[in-house]
């Protein structure tokens, strides 16, 4: 029985047995079904993810006819970050005619609503700009990030310093406190951007700062679908549950924290999100193959109860991808074609 | 007798007798003069001032052999305001190359310390790419902007709501707390951007919110120094007196509230500054030439008080330059030359 | 990262129809599938043309919705948005705000 | 603004010399006219050449402390630098890390 090269969640190549790679994604869709309370992959969705996984190709794809569209968080500040010294605009237009992108989103290297807001006039002009000479659907897009209105940066009390104090109930109104702050913020940056010509706003990793996170962003995007039914609104996650930060917010009736994604779009889809962006975090420890069919597990009922397109999240650590920052292509390809020929996917 | 053309500290062109242009200089020194305490200019330099003013050129200078050196505020800032689409690094080269700027500084678009602190890491790549490909000088410039630490941006109580409903003491208190803060984010970002290789550190219109926010930079200055012997600082300000916001604050024994330049450079002395800017506002309703025989009434004694280079900032509204986005050359060169020339300055 | 989706299950932005398929899915909310159809009627081709980049160049360039290369006197950039919003019956946020700046005789 | 200032008063950067006489009010705090006189020294010349374009190219190319129109084959960037330092007698930040990061620290 010849050995299966494979890759660890850090990136790391290790070797399996075919054994091991069908225990691992047993165990993987187990995980997820078992937390999430969904049904676990069928026996046939587990034997294509053992062929994919199995493959000793450097690269696999999914079949023609089967492609997806993408959509970009941080689109412009990948390339920032890779030290390459080129405007914003030049960025978009390589992504659109270097690298075929299908979609393409403008971002300030901060990257958090509240810190584009005292500087959204310089956003809009260059983002005028940049829709001018390009062709390729545009979001403006940036981080709900709640963190950063806690003191000491922020406005507000920290609730990560009274938590551990015993002092529950202000930290709950320090959380809201941060929630009303952090709306006014993204309606006030979403509806500039729009009226600059935005195609679409993009909220980033939705709930990094639990559930406060994930109540502001479902409020910004009824408000902003109120006051522009045309607008197009991604809101893509931070992780596969909302954590209870604060603990008893709701949106409309239902409680926040604890939802896993096949719940989360519902409330998404409510507030009028345009597309939805489920995650699921990669487990360093774990084997890529156990990772995927854990995230597809998750993914899957997001993807049956969705009215809306889903384009799950496959980035760095997340998605069945390594965390790791120089991403190997045998891991991403096998991830991408997984999520979407399994996952049933509208976009990535 | 023949009608001279000028303009009006908001940019307007006007036109004025021999007699009209005469009474403005006047007028003008002799504002300052009363204002700081300091000797208004002599008939000599009155003189000299008269002939630069009431020349017909388009154009003016100094002459050949009394040039100065240049430092630029928000230096990469401008490239992108008028819409170039370029990167930083880019921008750098167009002063360096096309422009023949003597020093530059490359900035984030915020332009505040605070701002730049959570993106420390992504600044620091661009400048040590920069500094490979460059040969001039190149500082990073932001500035202590202590407007943003007050809520609901920053973390302390705004003093400037405190203020009108009586609270003296919270508002001082707020303001001391932001001093704290503003103190530990300048030495953070001012050391990493030294340990990545900057040839100086600027801190750009010092004291715009009074004496907590000059206090902030002089303290910022003797730390750095004290830590980094040989950096530069360079120490810019924003108006010609302390605002007293606070109005008790001291530096080494000296209140800060209601200082003029010739005494805010002793004290930028005393903390280690190695470049002093000084600034006087443009008043937009008197002409040019009052504004600029004030301005240089103003920074005379500053240079004469100063052991270190005094570079007066000539920017848009300051140093007699008019109050206007696109500055006509034949107000800006007049200045340039009369500040220079009478005010016997290191650079600009 | 980017490129390794977009090889191994990306449509190919402007090599192909993706950025078309990705309108559809954004103005109207139009799932996968639905949004294929939709260009592919609109562009009058089957859906298995779509993420062909051969197929599309020639589709593209005959209804002026942007190359991926860009040749001289073809639409780039705005113009094309133009062509786009018409061809598949959409508004495009940018090409109305473009109409209003213009003047009134080109609303 | 800036192009204003540069011709009204400014000494010209790499195009003359000063960003060397900027280099001496930064790294030893020298006022205008001594930074000049110090500056006029150390490159063998007159205070009077040191803005004026012509002479300095030629100076510049010599002494291979970088042209503003980089010509192949020629210091420019950190390799300008380098020399700069050796000719003014000064450190420069970068220039030492460098040599650090180059592991050429002697």
């Amino acid at each position: 029985m010849g050995k299966i090269l494979t890759r660890m969640g850090d990136g790391f190549l290790s070797e399996m047995t075919e054994g091991e790679l069908q225990k691992d994604i047993e165990e993987g869709t187990q995980d997820a079904a078992d937390r999430a309370g969904v049904p676990p992959l069928s026996a046939d969705e587990l034997k294509h993810l053992f062929d994919i996984y199995h493959s000793p190709a450097k690269f696999v794809s999914v079949e023609p006819g089967n492609e997806i569209v993408l959509s970009f968080d941080a689109g412009t500040l990948k390339l920032q970050r890779l030290g390459i010294n080129t405007g914003r605009i030049h960025n978009i237009q390589i992504m659109e005619r270097a690298l075929g992108a299908d979609t393409m989103e403008m971002g300030h290297i901060d990257y958090s609503y509240k810190a584009v807001k005292p500087i959204v006039g310089d956003e809009q002009q260059e983002f005028e700009q940049a829709l001018l000479v390009s062709t390729l659907p545009l979001f403006y897009g940036a981080m709900p990030n709640l963190a950063i209105y806690s003191q000491p940066d922020g406005p507000v009390a920290n609730s990560a310093e009274l938590l551990p104090l015993g002092k529950i109930a202000e930290s709950r109104v320090a959380q809201e406190e941060a929630v009303e702050l952090a709306v006014k913020d993204m309606v006030y940056v979403g509806s500039a951007m729009y009226e600059s010509g935005a195609d679409g706003i993009n909220f980033d990793t939705t709930g990094a700062a639990g559930d406060p996170d994930f109540l502001a962003t479902l409020r910004v995007t009824k408000i902003l679908k109120e006051k522009y039914p045309e607008m197009c609104i991604e809101l893509g996650m931070a992780g596969e549950f909302i954590l209870g930060m604060h603990g008893k917010l709701e949106f409309e009736g239902v409680r926040l924290a604890g939802l896993y994604p096949h719940e989360q779009v519902k409330l998404a889809q409510k507030a009028g999100v345009t597309i939805f962006g489920p995650t699921v975090n990669t487990n360093t420890s774990r084997s890529c193959a156990w990772n995927i069919a854990r995230a597809i597990t998750f993914i899957k009922p997001c993807v049956a109860n969705a009215t809306i397109p889903v384009h799950a999240n496959m980035g760095m650590g997340v998605g069945g991808a390594p965390v790791v920052d120089n991403p190997p292509t045998d891991a991403i390809s096998r991830a991408s074609k997984a999520m979407v020929e399994i996952g049933r996917l509208d976009g990535l | 007798m023949p009608k001279i053309l000028t303009r009006m500290g908001d940019g307007f062109l006007a036109e004025v007798s021999e007699g009209e242009l005469r009474k403005d200089l006047e007028e003008g020194t002799k504002d300052a003069a009363e204002r700081a305490k300091v000797p208004p200019l002599n008939e000599d330099e009155l003189r000299h001032l008269y002939d630069i003013y009431r020349s017909s050129a388009k154009f003016t200078s100094v002459d050949i052999g009394d040039e100065v050196v240049l430092t630029y505020d928000a230096g990469t800032l401008k490239i992108r305001r008028v819409g170039i689409d370029v990167g930083r690094i880019h921008a750098l080269q167009i002063y360096e190359r096309l422009l023949g700027a003597d020093t530059m500084e490359l900035a984030h678009v915020d332009y505040s310390y605070k701002a730049v602190k959570p993106i420390v890491g992504n600044e620091q790549p661009i400048l040590e790419q920069a500094l490979l490909t460059s040969t001039i000088p190149l500082f990073y410039g932001a500035m202590p902007n202590l407007g943003i630490y007050s809520q609901p941006d920053g973390p302390v109580p705004n003093a400037s709501e405190l203020m009108p409903m009586g609270k003296i003491a919270e508002a001082r208190a707020a303001q001391e707390e932001a001093v704290e803060l503003a103190v530990k984010d300048m030495v953070y970002v001012g050391s990493a951007m030294y340990e990545s290789g900057a040839d100086g550190i600027n801190f750009d219109t010092t004291g715009a919110a009074g004496d907590p926010d000059f206090l902030a930079t002089l303290r910022a200055s003797k730390i750095l120094k004290a830590k980094y012997p040989d950096l530069c600082v360079e120490l810019g300000m924003a108006g010609e007196f302390i605002l007293g916001m606070h109005g008790r604050l001291e530096f080494e024994g000296v209140r800060l509230a209601g200082l003029y330049p010739h005494e805010q450079v002793k004290l930028a002395q005393s903390a280690g500054v190695s470049i002093f800017g000084p600034v006087v506002n443009t008043n937009t309703s008197k002409s040019c030439a009052w504004n600029i025989a004030r301005a240089i009434t103003f920074i005379k004694p500053c240079v004469a008080n100063a052991t270190i280079p005094v570079h007066a900032n000539m920017g848009m509204g300051v140093g007699g330059a008019p109050v206007v986005d696109n500055p006509p050359t034949d107000a800006i060169s007049r200045a340039s030359k009369a500040m220079v020339e009478i005010g016997r300055l290191d650079g600009l | 990262m980017a490129i390794t989706h977009a090889i191994a299950s990306g449509m190919g932005g402007m090599r192909t129809a993706g950025d078309l398929v990705a309108r559809m899915q954004m103005t109207r909310g139009m799932r996968i599938g639905e949004a294929k159809a939709y260009v592919a009627q609109k562009l009058s081709v089957p859906v298995q043309d779509l993420a062909d980049p051969v197929r599309m160049a020639e589709v593209r360039d005959d209804l002026d919705l942007g190359l991926v290369r860009s040749l001289p006197h073809r639409v780039k950039g705005i113009d094309a948005k133009f062509r786009i919003a018409e061809v598949l019956g959409i508004g495009i946020n940018c090409v109305n705000r473009f109409r209003g700046r213009v003047g009134k005789k080109f609303k | 603004m800036a192009i204003t200032h540069a011709i009204a008063s400014g000494m010209g950067g790499m195009r003359t010399a000063g960003d060397l006489v900027a280099r001496m009010q930064m790294t030893r705090g020298m006022r205008i006219k001594e930074a000049k006189e110090y500056v006029a020294r150390k490159l063998s010349v007159s205070v009077t050449d040191l803005s004026d374009p012509f002479r300095m190219t030629e100076i510049r190319d010599e002494l291979g402390i970088g042209l503003v129109t980089p010509l192949p084959g020629r210091p420019m960037g950190m390799e300008a630098k380098f020399r700069i330092a050796e000719i003014l007698g000064i450190k420069i930040n970068c220039v030492n890390k460098f040599k650090k990061k180059a592991n050429i620290d002697r």
